[in-house]
């Protein structure tokens, strides 16, 4: 699948986007799976209170089902408007 | 119901006048535009990011409870990313409908929503360095009154 | 704080972009426009009385409430009297905040004061006579939320 | 005084304004005053509660002092707006 970051989520990582291979069920066995990646994801995924995170395009909770999902993105909360 | 993402500035009353034109019938338009305002220690300027693939669709799900909420004649929303300095418009939110209620309810209800459901994150570019703005917990809770 | 009672119409796209340009600093800009709708029976035209010697005065007090309740950057009312066909502007309200609630919360309260403190009367004029517009009870209710 | 008269009230007594010679001491003394003018009177103050009042500019009650008034306005309620 796709993983997207943005904004700080983007800047800590160190890319906007990259395709990952996994088996995650859902979004927070996906993050257990990123944080492992290394310290900069560590510290994107330290505290998951302050993201927000879209399946699909679609805003959702972490603890949704990844299914076939295409897209996953994770980002802080929105400062729109 | 219109959604307009967009890397360029607009004129905000071209706009609002169009949208009367076409929302011909209604008593009450409410328009509401967000400005860069500057900030201690002096912006430079402000980058706004979004999430192509889903800014669009999510502004328009948010238009379509307004329009399932209240009786509306027309709603438009425009929102910029890029950068933006201060005074520059980022965006805007018009409403029109027969009674002005309706009108100025479905025109906050949309900003709320904006602020806190829409993809977009701004950062502020000053001569100290550049930060992110912080989500403000009063927005998240502009969200309960509806 | 500015108010403009006036007989000529004005283009609400100009008044927002020069109401915008003259509250610099601010955050956000609400605008609400009233306009004639058409009636059932065909409305030929509306015409709007008023009291020369106290609209001014009247609407300057209302304007003065609401910059003591908010914290606003600007404030301007227009509103027109006499002839009206329906489509024309009859008002606009604008205001200028720091941050969209006092904007939004500021111009609904001028115009729940506008449509039942100001001395203004309307009467509708169609094909099968005049008459005059009566108030509504949900206006006069709306005044008790501020 | 000059007393105006707006909107319907203008219409049912048929002119906009008058100069009244009245020792009324009240808004509602005065209304009796007028009243007594004529049927057109009687029946533009036949319901005070459909109308309002302005002493020199101001709104007020029908219960209001008149002392030096100069200028009293009756109407039915404002539609502006």
């Amino acid at each position: 699948m796709q993983v997207l970051y943005f904004a700080w989520v983007r800047e800590r990582i160190g890319l906007p986007k990259e395709c990952v291979e996994s088996d995650a069920k859902t979004v927070s066995e996906l993050v257990e799976e990123l944080r492992s990646r290394g310290e900069r994801y560590a510290l994107a995924f330290a505290d998951t209170s302050a993201l927000r995170v879209a399946v699909d395009q679609e805003l959702t909770s972490f603890d949704a089902p990844l299914d076939n999902a295409r897209e996953v993105a994770f980002f802080p909360p929105m400062t729109g408007g | 119901m219109v959604v307009r993402v967009q890397k360029d500035s607009f004129d905000a009353g071209q706009v609002l006048n169009e949208f009367s034109s076409s929302a011909s019938g209604s008593g009450a338009v409410v328009s509401f535009t967000g400005i860069v305002r500057n900030v201690a220690g002096g912006l430079k300027h402000m980058e706004i990011e979004h999430y192509p693939a889903m800014t669009q669709a999510a502004i328009e799900a948010i238009e379509a409870q307004a329009v399932s909420r209240w009786e509306l004649d027309g709603c438009l929303v425009i929102h910029r990313f890029g950068k933006l300095v201060p005074g520059e418009q980022i965006m805007m939110v018009l409403t029109a409908a027969r009674h002005r209620a309706a009108a100025f309810e479905a025109a906050e209800y949309l900003m709320d929503y904006l602020k806190s459901r829409a993809p977009f994150w701004k950062k502020e570019v000053t001569e100290s360095g550049a930060q992110w703005v912080e989500a403000r917990s009063q927005d998240e809770e502009a969200l309960r009154r509806w």
